[in-house]
Parts: C-alpha cells; sequence; structure tokens
C-alpha cells in the first residue's frame, strides 16, 4: 500500500508541476486584469525553444560541458522566449486592445504551428537530439522521512522551484509592494492609476513574467519529464491549467493544491491500468478522499484565514467525518470485479473542473477588471 | 494668506469634438477655499484631472509655488504636494483601508528588498490613526473597503490625499453622496485642514455649498473661466445666471396636484442584500393617481434596492407590492411593463440602454415583440423606425439619425430616449431614480416638466433622488429612507430641508427611540 | 461675454456619419483583405526559410482550391462544415458567450446523426431530415449544458465547454474503440456503420461529391441572418450578448436566453457533425474524422466579424486554404502546418486591426460598437 | 518614437520577405500536363492523421518512399507528399496524386485501406502501394486487385520478440509497457503479443501496460504522458521499459532511460533514430516499413510489381551498445523463439484475460 501511495502521489507531483507553472502563468495575468488564454501556447514556444537551446548547445560545444549547464542554458532560452510570446500577448491585448481571448487562441494557434513547422523542417531532419533531464536531487535529511519524503523530497530541482514559487508568490502577491500593485490594477485600474501606478506597465509586466512562468512549465516538459521536443507536447496542459487556476481560486497555493489534486486524478487513471487494483473501490476512495479534502480545506480556511464566507464548521466536519466514514467502508465492502474503460478513467478530472466551476466546492470570483483593456475616462 | 501656491496660465484641452478647457486661468492661494463652480460638462473635472497628471493639457501651463511644475502623471502631482479626492471613489473594494492608503506609496520593513519587501500594515495603519485623529477623520484602518459607508469611504479618499503629504487638496463634487449634515461635517474637516496650512480647490455646482464654505468662487461655463468673485460679492441669482449663462428658475412651477386613487402600494417589503442582511427593512407606502411621490435620502440606504424590488429586477422576502390592487410582488419587468409600469432606471448606461444599439432599437427595448413592432417572432423594422421618428421629434431628442448607435449622444439626450421610450407607452406608474444626474440645465429642466406632464395626465410617480432640493421642488408627498427603513413621510408643504436632512441622517429616529425607551 | 459654443453641432455631425456609411462599408472590406495580404507575406516567410519557394506554393494553393472543377469542388465542401460551425461560433458572440466547446458538439452531432442514420429504415424524405433533426439536438443538448452552467451558476463558458468537449471526445473514443458499443463489427478500423442510403445527403450533381450538405449551409447562414436581425429572438439574444443588466431591465429572461444562445450555438455544431458523416463517403464516424473544425470555426468566425455574410466569405477562405493545402504540399513541398500559421496570422492581422489599419493607413470608421467577447470571464452573470 | 521605428522595421521585413520570394528559384513545375524530364516514375506519398515526422511508420513510410526514389536514381522533384489532417480528406488526397500524374502512390495505415482500394479500382493504371492494409474485401475475405501491394506486418510477433527480451533481462521481475491508442489494431497486437512473451519466457515476471486513454490527436503524441507513466514504472519496481505508440513511447523510452531502466523500442530501429536512449536501448521491435517500402517501388520500376498481400519481416534491431549485457543464453533463447514464431510453433497473439480485444492478428501460413 505504502508503494502504491508513493507511487501515486510522486506521479501526481510530477503531473501537477508543468500545471502549476502555467497556473501561476494565468494567476499573475489575471490578477493584474489580463486573461490569457494562450498558456498553452506559451508553454509549447518554452518547451520548444528550451529543447533547441540546450540541444544546440550540447551540439555545439560537444562534451567540453557537463549536459546540466546545456539544460540551464536551455532552461533560459525556454524562458525567455515564452516571456517573449507573452509579450506579444500583451502588445495585441494592452496596447491594441483586442479581445483578450482571441488574442490568446491567436497565440495558440501560432505557438502549434511554428513549433510544429520548425520541428519539420530543422528537428527531425537534422536528428537533433536532447542532452537528457535534470537529475533527481533528494534533499538530504528530509527525503529520509518515510512516504513524505519519498514523495516531496526526492524530486528534480525544478519541481522544487514550483514548491518555492508557490510560495514565494503566495507571500509576493499578498504582501509585497509589487503584489498590491499587481491587485489594484486587475481590481480598480483607476484608482491605480490615480495614485501614480501605471496600469498598463504594471499589466506588461505582469503578463510579460507570467510568459516566462508558463515557459518554465513547458520547459519542464522538456528538460525534467520526457527529454525532447515533440510535437503540441504540451497536449492542452494550459487549458487544464486555466481551470487549475480558478479552481485554486487565483491563489499560488490554491492552484497547488487544485493542480495536486488533479494529478492525483490523472495519477490515478494510470495507476489503475496497471490491474492490480478493483476499479470500483478506486472510484469509492477516491471520492471519499475528494469529500475529506474539500471538507478539510474548508476547516483550514476557516481557522487559519477566517474566512468570512467560509461554509460552517458543522459542515465541515461532516464533510471530513462522510469522508472518512466512507473511505472505512470501502475497506470493509467486496467490490465486484469490473474493468472500467481507460477513456472513463481519464475523465476524473474534467469532471472535477465543472464541479468547482459550478461552486459546488466554492464559488469562484476573479478579479473585477478582467478582460477590459484600460482607458482613461 | 495672499501668496498663490497654485496657479494655471492659459490651460487649453480639446477633445475629439469637444474643447474642454480654452484658455483657463486660475490661482490657488495659500490656505484658502476655492470653489470651481459649474454646469455638468463645463469642463471643472477636466480641468482638475489635468492639474492631478491624468491628463496632459494642449497648451498652458502650471506653477506650483511660483515656480514652473511639469505634471506628467499623478506620481507627479503628488510630488509637487497635490492632491486629488475623486467624484468616484478611487479605491479598491476588495482591499482594506491600509492597503488603499499605501497603495502606490509603500512602506516595508524586514530586508530592503524593494518591491518584493514585505508590507509594514501595522506601521501604515498606526500612522492612519494619528493622522485620522489629528484631521478629525475617524476610520478602522482594517475594515474592508467594500464594508464601509459612503460617508467613511470619503473620509478615506482624504486621508489617502493627506496620507500622500498633499497640501494642495482638489475635492472633486464630494457632497454629491453626503446628507447635508454629512456636508456640514466635511466642510468643518475643510476648514480644520485650510487652518492647519492646506490649500482645498472645491469643485460643485451646488450654489448654496459655494456661499457656506469658499472664500473665492471661480465660474466656469462651457470650458471658459465665466469670473472669479467672492461670496459676499454675489447673490445666488447672479451666481446661477454666470453658471447657466441666462437667468435660471431656480424652482419648478410645478402647480397643484390632484391625487385619486392608490396606485403603487407597498406593504412591509423586506429585501436582502449581499450577505442576506435586510438592506430594505419593512418598507410601507403608497403612491396614488396624479401625485409625485418623492423618496429622499443618502445613497445607499435602500433606495436603489426598493425600486429594484418593486420593478422586478430584485426578489424580495417578505411583503408584497401591489399595483391598482394586484399583487406583483417579485414578477418580472415583463409582466410588470404589461401591468403598467415604466422605470427609469438609476445607471442609464447600465440598465437602461444598450450602447452599441441605434437609437430606434433602444426606443422599443422593452416593446419590440409587440405590435406594431413585431408580430410575436419576426420584427417590422419600418414601424420601428416610425416609432422613433416621432418621439425624437415629441421629445426633442437631438439626434443627427435615428439609426446611429445612441452612445454617441450627449447623456442628456441618452436620458431623454429612455424618458421619452417609458412615457410613450401606456403606463399607470413611472418609477424614476436619479432622473436628472449629471445633466445640463436645460436637460433638468426638460425632464422635470415631462414628469410633472405625466403626473398632471394621472400617472403615479415615484421619484427617488439625492438631490434633495429635486425632491423638494417636484414632490407632493416626500418619504425619507435610511439604513433601509421608511423613517418619515411628511407632506411637501410641511417638509424644510433641515428636518428632512435630520432624517436622513438617521438622527430623528434614534431620538424617537429614545423616547420610547424612556 | 464669450458665449461660445464648443460642442460639435449637429451639422458637424450628420455629414460625418452619412458618408461615414459608405467609408466604414468599405474600410470594413479593406481591413480583412489587407489583413490576408499582410499575413501571406509573412508566412512567405516561413516558407522561403524552409527552402521552398513561396510564390509557388501559394500559386499551389490558389490552384489546389480553385484550379479546376475537383479543386472548387473540394473547397465547397471544406468550407460546409466550417461555414455551420462558424456560425454557431458567431451566435454564442452575438449572446455575449464564447463556445470553444464547437469541437465537441460537432463530433456529438456526428455521433448521434450515426445512430439515428444507422438505427432504422425509413423514407429518404423522413430519414435525413430526422437525422439531422438528432445531429442538431444533441449538438444542443451538449453545449446547452455549458449555458445551464453559466446560467444557473456564472460558471464560465470557456472553461467549461474546454472540458465537455474533452469528456465528448473521450467517451466518443470509447465507444468506437475497442470495446464500444458503436464499434463496426468486423472493422479493423475504429469506425462506426455507414449510415444507410436513406440518410445520405443527395449529390448535388452525381458523381461529383458535392452533397446537398452545401444547401444546408447557405440556408443556415440566411436562417442565422434572419433570426439575429429580423426576430424578436436575435434582439433577445444580441441584447443580452451586449449588455445584460440592460436585458433584465428590458423584461429579457437572460437565463434563458444564454441557456437558448447556446444550445443554438450547439445545434450548428451538431449540425455540421451530421452534414459531415451524412454527406462524406463512407458516411460514417472514424478516428481522425473532423480534427479541428471546432478551432477553425472560431477564427473562421472572428475573420467573419460574427456577421452571417461575414462568415459566408471567411468560411470559403478556411475552406480554399484546406483544399488547396494538398497541392501545396504536393508540388511545392511545403508542410501542411504552414496552414495553421497563416490562419494563426490572419486572425491577427484582423483581430488588431489597427496594426493593418496604421500599416496600409486605413481610418477607423468612427462610432462603431466594439463587440467585447468576454464580458462575463470568471465573474457570475450578476 | 518606437512605434515609427518598429513600422519601418516591419514594412522593411515585409519588403525582403516579396523580394526573397520573387528571387527564389522560379517554379519548376506546371503540373500534370507536363512530363517532366528524368522523371521515369512519379512517386506520390500520402500520410495517415498522424504526421510524416512521427517517428513511427508515417516517418518510416516516407523514409521508405525516398529510399525506393533514390535507389531508382529519381530526382527529388518526381516525388512528393500530402499530410492528411482529417481522415475524411484520404480520398481526396489520393486522387490528388492521380490527378498530377503520378504512377506509384503510397498510402499508410489500415485506415486508409478500402480508400486506397476504392480509387486503385478507378485507375487500373496506377500502382498503389498501401501499408498496413490487408487485401480483403468487406466480409474480410482475401480479395487481391493487380495494382495494389498491402504491406502488411506481424506486429504480435516483434511484440512478442520484445517482451522475450523484456522478460529474460529483467531483474527485478516487472516489465512495463507504454502504448498508444488502444483502439488502433497494430498498437494493440504489440501490446498483447509483448505480454505473451514476457510470459511465455517468464511466468513469474509481473507485466504493466499502459494505453494512453485519449483520441487519436492524443495517444499517439501525448510524450509527457509517456514519460510520467514510464516514472511511475520505475517507482514500481520496472527495470525494462517497452514503448509503442509515436511519440508517447518516445516519452517514456526517453525518461525509463533516464531513471535507469533498459528499454526497448518500436517500428524502426530507435537507437538510430531516438538518439536520447542510445545507451539503454536494448533493441526494437522492428516493423521494416523502410525495405519493404523501397522494394515494392522498384518493382514497381522493374515490372515485377505484384498486386495482394505481402508481409515484411518482423525481427528485432541488433542491440548495439548493449551487446555486450546480453547473455549469449539469452541470445540463442530469442533465437530458437523467433524460429518457433515463424513456424506457427508459438501463438503471439493469444489472448488472454482483459486482453484487448482489438488485435486482428493474421495467423502465420
Amino acid at each position: 500500500m505504502d508503494v502504491i501511495l508513493v507511487g501515486l502521489f510522486s506521479l501526481a507531483i510530477i503531473k501537477a508541476t508543468p500545471l502549476v507553472y502555467g497556473a501561476l502563468c494565468g494567476i499573475l495575468g489575471e490578477r493584474s486584469g489580463v486573461i490569457n488564454i494562450g498558456i498553452e501556447g506559451m508553454m509549447l514556444i518554452g518547451a520548444f525553444m528550451a529543447f533547441m537551446g540546450s540541444a544546440l548547445f550540447g551540439k555545439w560545444t560537444g562534451a567540453a560541458f557537463s549536459p546540466n549547464l546545456a539544460l540551464i542554458v536551455g532552461l533560459a532560452i525556454g524562458v525567455l522566449s515564452a516571456a517573449l510570446v507573452a509579450a506579444l500577448h500583451a502588445v495585441l491585448s494592452i496596447h491594441y486592445k483586442i479581445d483578450q481571448v482571441i488574442s490568446g487562441t491567436v497565440i495558440n494557434l501560432l505557438a502549434a504551428g511554428i513549433t510544429d513547422y520548425a520541428a519539420n523542417v530543422y528537428i527531425d531532419p537534422s536528428h537533433l537530439s536532447g542532452v537528457g533531464v535534470f537529475p533527481e536531487v533528494p534533499i538530504p535529511l528530509l527525503s529520509q522521512i518515510p512516504i513524505l519524503g519519498k514523495i516531496f523530497f526526492s524530486q528534480q530541482p525544478m519541481v522544487y522551484f514550483m514548491f518555492g514559487l508557490v510560495i514565494f508568490l503566495q507571500y509576493a502577491i499578498f504582501n509585497t509592494p509589487w503584489g498590491l500593485r499587481m491587485r489594484s490594477v486587475g481590481e480598480h485600474p483607476s484608482a491605480a492609476d490615480t495614485v501614480g501606478i501605471n496600469v498598463n506597465r504594471t499589466r506588461y509586466i505582469n503578463v510579460i513574467l507570467g510568459g516566462a512562468l508558463a515557459g518554465l512549465g513547458g520547459a519542464f516538459l522538456v528538460l525534467e519529464s520526457v527529454g525532447r521536443f515533440q510535437k503540441l507536447m504540451t497536449a492542452g496542459r494550459g487549458f487544464i491549467a486555466l481551470a487549475v487556476m480558478i479552481f485554486g481560486r487565483w491563489t499560488p497555493v490554491g492552484a497547488f493544491l487544485a493542480a495536486l489534486l488533479f494529478g492525483f486524478a490523472e495519477a490515478l487513471g494510470v495507476r489503475l491500468q496497471f490491474g492490480d487494483i478493483n476499479h470500483l473501490y478506486a472510484l469509492v476512495v477516491i471520492i471519499a478522499v475528494i469529500v475529506l479534502f474539500v471538507g478539510a480545506v474548508g476547516l483550514i480556511r476557516s481557522w487559519v484565514i477566517r474566512s468570512r464566507s467560509s461554509r460552517s464548521l458543522v459542515v465541515n466536519l461532516s464533510l471530513i467525518g462522510l469522508g472518512a466514514l466512507t473511505l472505512i467502508a470501502a475497506k470493509l465492502i467486496q467490490f465486484p470485479d469490473m474493468a472500467i474503460p481507460i477513456e472513463f478513467l481519464g475523465l476524473l478530472p474534467y469532471i472535477l473542473t465543472i464541479l468547482a466551476l459550478t461552486g459546488l466546492v466554492r464559488k469562484a470570483v476573479g478579479p473585477a477588471a478582467i478582460g477590459r483593456p484600460y482607458e482613461k475616462q | 494668506m495672499t501668496t498663490p501656491v497654485l496657479q494655471l496660465e492659459n490651460i487649453t484641452k480639446h477633445f475629439p469634438g469637444v474643447l474642454a478647457n480654452a484658455s483657463i486661468c486660475f490661482d490657488l492661494l495659500s490656505q484658502e477655499i476655492h470653489a470651481v463652480l459649474g454646469e455638468n460638462g463645463a469642463g471643472k473635472t477636466t480641468l482638475m484631472n489635468i492639474v492631478y497628471g491624468l491628463y496632459k493639457p494642449d497648451s498652458g501651463r502650471i506653477l506650483v509655488n511660483n515656480e514652473p511644475a511639469d505634471i506628467e502623471d499623478p506620481n507627479d502631482a503628488l510630488r509637487a504636494g497635490i492632491g486629488m479626492v475623486h467624484q468616484h471613489f478611487k479605491l479598491v473594494p476588495v482591499m482594506t483601508v491600509t492597503e488603499n492608503l499605501m497603495l502606490g506609496h509603500e512602506k516595508t520593513r524586514g530586508l530592503p528588498l524593494g518591491m518584493l519587501g514585505r508590507l509594514d500594515r501595522k506601521q501604515v495603519s498606526q500612522e492612519i490613526r494619528s493622522l485620522g485623529e489629528r484631521y478629525g477623520l475617524r476610520v478602522d484602518p482594517d475594515a474592508t473597503v467594500e464594508d464601509l459607508s459612503v460617508g467613511e469611504a470619503q473620509r478615506v479618499e482624504i486621508l489617502k490625499v493627506l496620507y500622500k503629504g498633499a497640501d494642495i487638496l482638489i475635492l472633486d463634487e464630494p457632497t454629491a453622496v453626503l446628507t447635508p449634515q454629512e456636508t456640514e461635517e466635511l466642510f468643518e474637516i475643510m476648514r480644520a485642514l485650510v487652518g492647519q496650512g492646506k490649500s482645498i480647490i472645491f469643485i460643485t455646482h451646488k450654489l448654496k455649498e459655494v456661499r457656506a464654505v469658499a472664500n473665492r468662487i471661480t465660474v466656469l461655463r462651457q470650458g471658459k473661466v465665466v469670473g472669479t468673485t467672492t461670496p459676499d460679492a454675489v447673490n445666488m441669482a447672479e451666481l446661477a445666471a454666470m453658471m447657466v449663462g441666462r437667468a435660471v428658475l431656480l424652482t419648478v412651477d410645478r402647480g397643484q396636484s390632484h391625487p385619486k386613487g392608490v396606485v403603487l402600494s407597498v406593504e412591509k417589503l423586506t429585501v436582502p442584500g449581499k450577505s442576506n442582511q435586510p438592506v430594505v427593512n419593512d418598507v410601507s407606502f403608497g403612491v396614488r393617481a396624479g401625485e409625485i411621490y418623492g423618496i429622499a435620502g443618502v445613497q445607499g440606504n435602500g433606495q436603489t434596492e426598493l425600486v429594484e424590488a418593486i420593478t422586478g429586477l430584485k426578489k424580495s422576502v417578505s411583503g408584497n407590492v401591489k399595483i391598482l390592487g394586484k399583487d406583483i410582488t417579485n414578477l418580472g419587468p415583463r409582466l410588470l411593463a404589461h401591468a403598467g409600469l415604466a422605470h427609469v432606471p438609476e445607471d442609464r448606461q447600465k440598465h437602461g440602454l444598450v450602447l452599441a444599439f441605434s437609437v430606434e432599437a433602444n426606443l422599443v427595448l422593452e416593446t419590440y415583440y409587440q405590435q406594431p413592432f413585431s408580430d410575436g417572432w419576426w420584427i417590422h423594422p419600418q414601424e420601428m423606425r416610425k416609432n422613433a421618428k416621432k418621439l425624437v421629434a415629441e421629445f426633442d431628442i437631438r439626434t443627427p439619425s435615428v439609426s446611429i448607435p445612441v452612445s454617441s449622444l450627449s447623456g442628456g439626450n441618452q436620458q431623454k430616449v429612455i424618458i421619452a421610450r417609458e412615457l410613450s407607452r401606456a403606463i399607470k406608474l413611472l418609477v424614476i431614480n436619479q432622473p436628472t444626474r449629471g445633466l445640463d440645465v436645460g436637460s433638468i429642466e426638460f425632464i422635470h416638466k415631462r414628469i410633472i406632464e405625466a403626473r398632471d395626465q394621472g400617472v403615479a410617480v415615484l421619484l427617488i433622488s439625492v438631490e434633495l432640493d429635486e425632491i423638494l421642488s417636484l414632490s407632493d408627498r416626500i418619504g425619507v429612507m435610511y439604513n433601509g427603513r421608511m423613517v418619515a413621510e411628511i407632506p411637501a408643504s410641511a417638509a424644510k430641508r433641515e428636518t428632512l436632512g435630520y432624517y436622513m441622517a438617521g438622527l430623528r429616529v434614534e431620538q424617537s427611540a429614545n423616547k420610547n425607551v424612556s | 461675454m464669450r458665449l461660445e459654443v464648443f460642442r460639435i453641432t449637429e451639422s458637424e455631425i450628420a455629414p460625418r456619419t452619412a458618408t461615414g456609411k459608405a467609408v466604414s462599408h468599405l474600410s470594413n472590406l479593406g481591413v480583412p483583405v489587407f489583413a490576408i495580404f499582410t499575413a501571406l507575406v509573412v508566412a512567405s516567410l516561413a516558407i522561403f526559410l524552409s527552402g521552398s519557394n513561396p510564390i509557388e506554393a501559394y500559386l499551389a494553393l490558389a490552384a489546389g482550391a480553385f484550379g479546376d472543377l475537383d479543386s472548387l469542388i473540394t473547397t465547397m465542401i471544406k468550407t460546409i462544415p466550417l461555414l455551420i460551425a462558424g456560425l454557431g461560433v458567431a451566435l454564442a458572440f452575438r449572446g455575449g458567450l464564447f463556445n470553444i466547446g464547437v469541437e465537441g458538439q460537432l463530433f456529438v452531432g456526428s455521433i448521434a446523426a450515426v445512430i439515428v442514420g444507422t438505427g432504422f429504415h425509413a423514407p429518404i424524405y423522413i430519414h435525413i431530415p430526422v437525422t439531422l433533426l438528432a445531429g442538431i439536438f444533441s449538438g444542443a443538448l451538449w453545449a446547452a449544458i455549458a449555458g445551464f452552467l453559466k446560467a444557473k451558476y456564472g460558471a464560465n463558458e470557456v472553461i467549461t465547454t474546454i472540458m465537455t468537449n474533452y469528456i465528448a471526445i473521450r467517451i466518443i473514443t470509447w465507444s468506437i474503440g475497442a470495446y464500444g458499443p458503436l464499434r463496426k463489427a468486423a472493422s479493423v478500423v475504429p469506425e462506426t456503420n455507414s449510415i444507410f442510403e436513406s440518410a445520405r445527403l443527395p449529390e448535388l450533381i452525381p458523381g461529383a461529391r458535392l452533397h446537398a450538405g452545401i444547401l444546408i449551409a447557405l440556408l443556415a447562414a440566411l436562417l442565422i441572418f434572419l433570426l439575429l436581425f429580423r426576430t424578436t429572438l436575435g434582439i433577445e439574444i444580441r441584447t443580452v450578448g451586449m449588455n445584460l443588466h440592460a436585458a433584465r431591465y428590458a423584461g429579457i429572461n437572460v437565463n434563458r436566453t444564454i441557456v437558448l444562445t447556446m444550445a443554438l450555438s450547439g445545434g450548428l455544431a451538431g449540425l455540421a457533425g451530421a452534414v459531415q458523416v451524412m454527406g462524406l463517403s463512407p458516411y460514417n464516424f472514424t478516428t481522425g474524422f473532423n480534427v479541428g473544425y471546432g478551432f477553425d470555426s472560431i477564427a473562421v468566425a472572428v475573420l467573419g466579424s460574427i456577421h452571417p455574410l461575414g462568415i459566408l466569405l471567411s468560411s470559403l477562405l478556411f475552406g480554399a486554404m484546406d483544399a488547396g493545402a494538398r497541392l501545396m504540399q504536393l508540388r511545392a513541398r511545403v508542410p501542411i502546418e504552414i496552414i495553421t500559421i497563416l490562419q494563426g496570422l490572419i486572425l491577427m492581422f484582423v483581430a488588431a486591426n489597427q496594426i493593418i489599419r496604421s500599416l496600409y493607413h486605413i481610418r477607423a470608421p468612427k462610432g462603431q460598437g466594439e463587440v467585447n467577447l468576454t464580458q462575463s470571464w470568471g465573474g457570475s452573470t450578476d | 518614437m518606437h512605434k515609427k521605428i518598429f513600422w519601418k522595421f516591419f514594412i522593411a521585413l515585409a519588403a525582403t520577405s516579396i523580394l526573397l520570394a520573387a528571387c527564389a528559384p522560379a517554379p519548376s513545375a506546371g503540373g500534370a500536363t507536363e512530363e517532366e524530364a528524368g522523371c521515369k516514375l512519379k512517386i506520390g506519398y500520402v500520410s495517415d492523421v498522424g504526421k510524416i515526422n512521427d517517428q513511427s511508420f508515417n516517418q518510416a513510410s516516407w523514409t521508405g518512399v525516398q529510399a525506393g526514389a533514390e535507389a531508382l536514381g529519381l530526382d527529388s522533384s518526381c516525388y512528393s507528399f500530402i499530410e492528411t489532417a482529417d481522415s475524411a480528406d484520404y480520398e481526396t488526397n489520393i486522387n490528388s496524386f492521380v490527378q498530377e500524374g503520378y504512377n506509384v502512390i503510397v498510402t499508410s495505415g489500415f485506415a486508409m485501406g478500402q480508400v486506397t482500394r476504392k480509387v486503385a479500382s478507378e485507375n487500373p493504371d496506377v500502382l498503389f502501394i498501401g501499408i498496413d492494409q490487408q487485401q480483403v474485401n468487406e466480409n474480410f475475405e482475401p480479395d487481391p486487385y493487380d495494382n495494389v501491394a498491402g504491406l502488411n506486418f506481424h506486429e504480435d510477433i516483434g511484440g512478442f520478440l520484445a517482451g522475450a527480451t523484456a522478460g529474460l533481462m529483467t531483474k527485478s521481475n516487472v516489465v512495463g509497457g507504454v502504448f498508444g491508442c488502444q483502439f488502433i489494431p497494430a498498437v494493440a497486437r504489440y501490446e498483447v503479443g509483448y505480454h505473451n512473451g514476457v510470459t511465455y519466457v517468464n511466468p513469474d515476471a509481473s507485466i504493466i501496460d499502459v494505453y494512453h486513454p485519449g483520441s487519436i490527436d492524443q495517444c499517439f503524441s501525448d510524450s509527457a504522458f509517456g514519460s510520467e507513466t514510464a516514472q511511475s514504472f520505475i517507482n514500481e519496481g520496472a527495470d525494462v521499459v517497452y514503448g509503442a505508440g509515436g511519440l508517447t513511447a518516445n516519452g517514456a523510452l526517453i525518461t525509463a532511460c533516464n531513471q535507469g531502466a533498459m528499454v526497448i523500442g518500436t517500428d524502426m530501429d530507435q537507437f538510430l533514430t531516438l538518439p536520447e536512449v542510445k545507451d539503454c536501448i536494448l533493441t526494437s521491435a522492428m516493423k521494416d516499413i523502410v525495405t519493404g517500402v523501397s522494394d515494392l517501388i522498384v518493382a514497381a520500376s522493374d515490372g515485377t510489381f505484384q498486386g495482394g498481400d505481402t508481409y515484411g519481416p518482423s525481427m528485432l534491431a541488433p542491440f548495439h551498445n548493449l551487446d555486450s549485457q546480453v547473455p549469449d543464453g539469452v541470445k540463442t533463447q530469442l533465437i530458437d523463439i523467433a524460429n518457433k514464431l515463424s513456424t506457427g510453433e508459438i501463438d503471439p497473439c493469444a489472448p488472454f484475460q482483459d486482453s484487448n480485444p482489438n488485435t486482428f492478428c493474421i495467423p502465420v501460413k
């Protein structure tokens, strides 16, 4: 059971990482008032350029440097390129004031077309080879903790960086001048304008920074996951990241938890194909875990943040109780052997998203000034 | 007292099609309250936005303390010691008072990380507290702005300007949202500020206030300075004439009303707000055919929700509403329209019009599906055009064509489109909310005349306005709302400004409550 | 006293709008044309970099789209689903909704048409309409889910339709896959049975592939035009799209209109899917069928400035590019991805028309309401 | 200021690209009417909805076309390709080559089987090569046409050999397999064969097989899915990972390799096509499309072309860098198994519990 749990959760974290990076990109943009449905495209460009950078650097320098240097060079180039694409999004939606959703759609089309095209005319004919991936770096002592150590502290560097980034951004968005300005621009741009904050510059900066983060997500796929660029390798992760962002209520920690839930749901879909777990049992367990999760998050919120609108203690406690009871019951019941088609196992994250949006989990309300170009009255 | 702290020389500003400021000269002396008086559209706000760096003038220059100042953006203005309290509050609703005040000039503690340092909320909230005590502006620094009352929010705005170290304060129409008592308090604050060395530009279109508080008055009309004077040198009528450019009737001739049977009756109506607290609480009143019932009150005391509940835009939780004895509680707008209700909404651009639609389409916004505009499914554009042409003539709507988007009309003409649309139907009850907000005098006169005409034709009129003068000059009976309750109902003949003001501030309620206890 | 009036007078406004109408029509047409030209120029750089000759490529593209009767027919066949689905996207835009779920709704429509088209035998004049209706209703129903979630819970339709896309496509993949109930018995290919002759759209010219779907598409364009601009429902949809609050004030049932708009939009997508399986040999649904029309139709709708007439032209353009891509690959050896790049560039230049205007000195028409396509992102409908 | 410079730059860019376009070599050929000198054959290739450079069977097919053309000494203007974007376009795309006067048309993928036969029956003068296309009629009865050669493979045999290799080489007794679309018969044959191969040599080994659950536009191209799945195999203790399914499988191979596992590739010798795994790839279950297509093209040129089904060899690629690590005993055992497979003594496609029914295997002989 431990092995299964560790396996499931470390897979969930690996699957969650690009989603978190993408969602953070969305958060920076939307918190400053710019919708970004081009996350997918930015990740794709980030992945492509990270591969080109690392592979070409590796090819040109040969064995002169360690492959990690090539990876770092690739990372830098991938991040910068994605930031550049985000700059295009920013110019289109802030300067030219075109509909931000259309601008995002343009980014997605162009990124898919250009990377596909370039892969066809360059990468494949030249047999360009990847230079490997960042190695796993177990953190001393922490990685020795049973179960948790294996899940959280025996990962690759970009996973740790993601942890750090989530904590840092959670702090920065709510506790620094930068975050205060960003949020004011997304909520009430003319108020920010009257105290001398340059609304459009703030938006440019945050959209471009966000693009860099999406680039990290794309680079992760190449530099830590797959090891080379493959066409359309983001495979819709940018869109899921958008849902993760909303599910996480536009906060980094919320997005992290949401991405983890998504990652877990997907990991479970894969894990159930291994054939050693009863599908029905697993389904009941995950529903129970979700109920538990929702209750626990609600409880933590109402205690720690003292949020005014959070659910009552009774509701949270009964959710936790219900989840726990279901878990115990699932242990006792003998489920009939039934294979759920793999296509259905993969549906869980999508259904979760819809449930999240309907407010069954919590009502999501985004920044007030989102989607509207700022114009002085 | 005699040194000018701010001088404007020949400021000119064009907007497409409009000359907003024409070569304006203006000076502000140290420790003076200098009122800038003018109608809506006279160019007051534009001028002040130029001073504050939100607009760039086409020509002219600004001197601060006799030095030419290059004010490119609000930061420059703040650096030059100029702060502005805007008519529409520039506060971020979801943030606290402290966060709003530090925005743009954040203090951090701990490591000097610049933009990524840790916000020092404690220190700033301390400063706000002491600043508030010094000027008599008390607010809770940790409160979230969206939870504050309008008066409190305004105090936050003034504090914000003081906190940023401004010596020259521009107050843009600060009294529009205040009760007479709160206005008086504001004037006290203004005098205290001047006493402590600040100088104030006070923008308004209300003549009485100017006379009450200003040291000097500059009148603007159609982008130009008409003249500068002092309160003692002119009387009200002269000021009004300067402002409008002709003699103005300060009162409306509303004639005698001949009320008949009750059209609208509201009984014990309760409407919940955002957090399920009642924002309209157990309200009862009636409006009879052929009378104007005015509801006075400071903005945000439940008038908006009351109107929305009566007109079907919001659901009430208890009580009922009847039109001509028929229960219409919580019916939708369409059924209410059938029952003879017309509604001129508070926010004409948000609710009253579809800005991108043509004038003719906006004139049938509620009747497009009825004969003769439609036979239920297909629409008849030529009928709509005919209707539009007729109403444009009848209501003097200034538009080059009925097929252009209504967004290209002026505010007054937009309001006329709404009023034309509502009055052109066969109606029993007219609910009209803030009928003249932001309009020029000509449109105001026209609209007031139309409201009285409607009354005289036997329509029951429910008039809601935060302009006490408007209520007093039009209403036959007046109700006052405070904190969601109808706290008084007075015949117009017996109504005095002062009494109404006390009710609007909730003072009489508390007194009577005290009496009941004792 | 100085009493000049500085506001614009009526005589100043009047001539501007009178000629303005003609000017704005011209520049409305001019912008897309120049946008397409600019996109072609920019994309030629990519073609050149890949070692091909851009002019040869574009000539081949044109030949493949319009070179002979067969190419023309291919173009028209490609235009049909883009036109119908593009109308669907545009209708949603008009109602203030962004339907990214056309891809999934189109799949659902195809599958429903297959189920009905293979479910029973009936005379052609019954079977065809019933099958078309099945496509329409199933697409409408699938889209109405997102509409309902929007109206009831304020769930953003962009996200919900992306999710319902995935759900639809996965379930359909399963249904024709190894274990699926719709899998054609004894076929190597994951495909459904072919629909019966009685439910197939007749060819307009026997043997020429061009089927009656083109008439259905044109009829749909006409009907949507009439619906939007000549009916009370059209007024309601556009009012909700332009100003939700005013719609509520005017007594329009906003929630019903949102669900209805979404359903109509999905119905068109479903119709597009049904027409595809009913009109194209081998008249069945198979893996890889119709991929990408959902996303192309968004570009088609925006390029056609969400007006049925504009969409007629833009879908023809995209159809021609899809059709011409064959010869462009075959003759000029240009990879097909260049079409995606081209479409992205066209969409960009059309949407950011200021770029085009300043490049070619086209004046912007005055007083035109910009359509904001994303008015209620993330928030509720209040 | 900035804006102006930007536009000048932009206009300059546009102008240059037009110039470049104008200066480029003039269009070489008008179309079908002009018979080009030096083209004794014109060869067209139509891909399946996957892309030409999918590093899988579409790429192998196109490489085969190029190899065949080179063997005949054809100029590069004598062969071309069309990538299919929508399965509804198969027929149009094939017909485009017919109309342009091509003599040999190669189509790849079982999905195009019936369409290829249809176009072939309408154009008896043109020769067709269908990869993964059995020449059968609608009732699955053999029905060869003179001008269509179906090039088929026993993927189950390849998969079985891969499985046997994995089963013999594993030390942890846990082996994994990442597969593309489960509804594609060739993939199913690889999977079932692989499973049977492992079980045949090592009944105690536990086998973890995972398909991508997505639709056709994802299941062959989601390399991150492959990578993540391989990672979870490693967590479960797998030390040999097999991948069959385009880019999805490639992701799995690279990650497994980076994690220290041995990997087995598919279709082509992935030691050559996927350089990232060259130090840990044991072998690949080869399906030699390149040679098969090339040979058929040469046959088309010299008049020895024969319609009907042909079966390409299914075999393992060389062990390359890991050759020294494969014990001789294993090598001989694999040869023995290959022989038994070729005689039909072993059924590589035998169904087992919950096995994918979507295989459509053809027994050897």
